[in-house]
Parts: C-alpha cells; structure tokens; sequence
C-alpha cells in the first residue's frame, strides 16, 4: 500500500494505491488518525477536518481496510468533519455496497465533486 | 466428477500478519490456473484472505509458534479451501451480524459475513478452527 | 544466533509442471519479506526453481498422486529450503559435470550445477529425494 | 511467457518476455522446432535458418531455457544457419556466464548489430 497526503484548502485528500489489507490497513488507521489528532490540536482555533479517501487506485480491501474507512468516518464526524469517498472501483464499491455502508459515505467520482460536497454541507 | 482429477496444494504459515501477501499471491496464482472469471477471482481471494486473518488473529493469536494450515483442492467443477487454526475455536452464532443497523459504525466484525458472502459453501468444523470453503466454476446443480 | 525468530513456511505441491510458476511466486514473495538484495533474490529463485523442476520431473516423474514439499526456514541471517520428493533419490556424483566441453552442447544436465553456482551450500540428503540449500544474508563468517 | 516472431529478409526474429522455465522452456523449443521444420522443407530450394532471439524482456531463465537455447544452436546449424542472441538483461548473461555457453553464441545489443553479423558470416 502507498499513501500520499495531499492539501486543498481545508480539506486533506489521501490517495491511497494498493492493497488495503492485514497490515496495512492497520497502517492507513495509523495515518488518518493522525490527521485527526493534528485537528484535534487545532480545534480550539476552530478547524475542522475533512478528509477525502481517493481509492482509485486500491487493488484489493478486506474487512480490515472496511474498518478502518469506519472508523475514520466516526472520529472525522467527531471533529465536526466528514469523510467522503473517491473514484471506487468496481471491487470496493462492491465490498462497500456489500457491508451496507453506501448509507455512511458520500461517493464522488471526481475530485472537484468530491470538494463541492464537503464545502455544501 | 472430477474427483479423480484433484489436486491438492498445501500452504502452512507461522501466525503473523506478514504473512498474509504471500497467502494472496498463492491464490492469486492458483486461481489464475484454474478458469475462474476475473469477479469470482476477487470474491475467493477476499474470502481466503479474510479466514486467513481471523485463523492468525482471532485463532493463534499471532503466536508465531502455531501455524495456520492451507489446503487448497482443486478439482475440475470447484474449488475448495480449507483453512486451520492451532486455537480455541468459536461459535459461528455467537457472532453478532454487522448488518444489524447497531452494528453498521462498528470497525470490525464482517469478516466472517464477507467470507459467507463470497463463497458458495461455508462450513464450520471443529469448534470452528477449521473452515471449508467451496466456490463452484458455474451455480452448481440444484 | 536468530534460532528463536526462526519462522518455517511450508508449501506441497503435486507433481506437475504447471505448478513451477506458483513456486516461482511464492519464493519471491519470502524474499521480498527478507532483506537479499535483488540479485540475490535471482539467484535464490533459479536454485529453487532448478530443484522444484527436479523434485516434480526426476523424482517423482509427474505422477499427480505424488508430492514436492518446500519448506521455508527464515531465519534473521540466512534462508534455508528444503525440498523433499517421494522418488528414488540419485547420486550426486554419477551426474556428469555440465562444463566439462564434451557435454557443453548437451541440452539438458545444468540444474543441479546451476543451484549450487546460487546458494552458499547445497547438501543432499535420504539419498538425493531431500536437498538443502542455505543462502546466507552476508558472507558466512569463516 | 509471449512469443513473437517476425522476419527481416531472411532472417527470423523471436522477441520473447516473461518466464522461460518449466512448461514454457517447451513451448519455446515448440516454437524454434517448428521453425526449423520449415526450413527443412526449404533447403532443397537452398534457403538457411538463420535466428535472432531477443531475449530484451526475459525476466527468469533456468536450466531448461538456457538447454532450449543450446539444442536451438545445435539444430540451425545442421541447416546451416545460425543462432544469435540480441539484448542479454543481467540474469540472462549471468546464467549463460556461468553456464560457459559465451563460446557458443555470438551476442548483440542491438538488431541491426545482430543482422549485419549474421550477414557476415
Ligand atoms: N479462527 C477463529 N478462531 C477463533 N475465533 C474466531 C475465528 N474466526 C472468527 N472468530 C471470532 O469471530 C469474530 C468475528 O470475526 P470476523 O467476522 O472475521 O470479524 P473481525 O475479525 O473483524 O472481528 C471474531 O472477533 C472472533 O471472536
Ligand atoms: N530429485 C531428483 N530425483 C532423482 N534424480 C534426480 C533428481 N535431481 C536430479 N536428478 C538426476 O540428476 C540429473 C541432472 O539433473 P540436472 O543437473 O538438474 O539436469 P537435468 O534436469 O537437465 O537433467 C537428472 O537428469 C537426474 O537423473
């Protein structure tokens, strides 16, 4: 798995390559929570954090990787954020689909989409 | 049918988590030989790699001094996976259902629901350190 | 030294050549796992590649009923393979020496030359059905 | 591995990738054999066999590839013709080094190379 963490205004894009499995989805946990602890430490100063998952290009998810998009999603909401999901290929949009969490996640297939969603709400 | 014509390939594996990319490579190759479409592929792949986990995880607490045992048998019409623990074992009903709308913002729990969701047979055996799981070529015959 | 972390990973396999390439994935993913630079990782692969072959074809001459066992013994300063077939083993010696110039345009005869040109040691052992090779991470001490 | 043959004048070229070992050292020597089967039916008429393997995208060789490339020498030159070799990666020329075989085939590291010395010999 590669991440690269990226900034466009408030908003913190992860584009996230690979396979998102065993330990590395224990790996992404470690990053996103990361992203949440440096929020936490500028909430005061009234940030929020929105975090974008760009999983165009994650070859293979298991139940782990599902974990942790959970989770980010329940911290993120914490911090008065949100975590929205990115270009899902045909496998995760499955596995996602599967798990019934189409509910949980706003899905964009663009990125400037994706931006548009976290600024309306 | 078929059943003259199975193989049988075995993979044993110290319990750490590292180890759960070779376990995707080795199916990843052996479903490459075999005919399955690219879909089914996928859904065995994440159903071996899920009993794999929960085998070094849940099962043999990663105690790199028990194994987790692989057999995969392949016949002509299906292919079968056996997966074994050194644990305890655990009670398949016992496991709450991670579709229960209580259950949807929990980070773990759908393994076992994923691995039912992908195969075509299940079964629990042996209080539940060892699992059978069947995917068949084509629907198989009612 | 390194005995305790000493993890064994084991595949068998049944006697068909096809099954080669899933070896190939398999010793390429342990040694990803360890730390052998990339051409090491080559020479580690062609050795076990060379005794697989012999294991399946001369031991035990394809026959599906019978096994080619690969253990894996990682270890933190070296890798050993043992490889193991079900046939009636061969001695070492009476194999002619592939660069000897009058077999030089022979065909075949360069596998066993070949593993113990990449690995550090090559025993043979039960009468040629079990081999061992050692590749050490750096230079054995003397 | 993929096989791709192509002729330039008379001379036949086989670009080859991936893995020669196992089954696919024999389907290689299929390949060659066939080959040198049609040049058989030709001699009569005088044509020579004369092959360039392009070994450029050869990731693995083992013993049963590099025995390929012997018995290939030894039967094109019953026809009178030759066996070249063009663009040896790393592991190749290692395997043919060791193997004491640089005696036995003449190595180029570009076509045109490879086609002007068969031309002149
Ligand atoms: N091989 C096993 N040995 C013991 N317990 C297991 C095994 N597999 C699953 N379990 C139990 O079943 C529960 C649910 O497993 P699963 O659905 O895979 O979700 P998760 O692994 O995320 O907890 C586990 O938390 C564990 O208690
Ligand atoms: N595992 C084995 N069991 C029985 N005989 C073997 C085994 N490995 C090698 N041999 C014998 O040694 C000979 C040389 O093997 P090798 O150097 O690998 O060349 P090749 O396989 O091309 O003949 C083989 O032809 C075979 O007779």
């Amino acid at each position: 798995m590669q991440v690269n963490l990226r900034n466009k205004g408030s908003i913190t894009i992860l584009d996230i390559a690979g396979q998102v499995i065993g330990t590395d989805a224990l790996a992404l946990k470690r990053i996103i929570d990361e992203q949440v602890q440096v929020a936490d430490n500028h909430t005061e100063h009234g940030e929020d954090l929105n975090l974008i998952l760009n999983l165009e290009r994650v070859q293979m998810m298991d139940s782990s990787g599902l974990g942790v998009l959970v989770a980010a999603h329940t911290s993120v909401r914490r911090n008065n954020g949100q975590v929205v999901l990115l270009n899902l290929g045909g496998n995760v949009r499955s596995l996602i689909v599967m798990a019934k969490l189409m509910t949980i996640f706003d899905c964009y297939d663009s990125e400037a989409e994706a931006i548009a969603g976290i600024m309306k709400s | 049918m078929g059943e003259r014509s199975e193989q049988v390939i075995t993979l044993s594996l110290p319990s750490s988590m590292q180890h759960v990319y070779l376990l995707d490579v080795v199916v990843s190759e052996i479903l490459k030989e075999m005919d399955f479409g690219e879909d089914i592929q996928e859904q065995i792949n994440l159903a071996v790699i899920e009993a794999g986990t929960n085998a070094i995880k849940h099962g043999n607490k990663e105690d790199l001094g028990k194994k987790a045992t692989f057999q995969f048998i392949l016949a002509e019409d299906r292919l079968t996976i056996v997966i074994e623990d050194e644990g305890e074992g655990f009670a398949r009903q016992t496991v709450a259902d991670p579709l229960d709308p209580e259950n949807l913002l929990k980070s773990s729990g759908r393994g076992l629901f994923l691995m039912e969701a992908c195969m075509d047979s299940v079964t629990y055996e042996a209080k539940g350190t060892i699992i059978k799981m069947v995917k068949y070529k084509e629907t198989p015959d009612p």
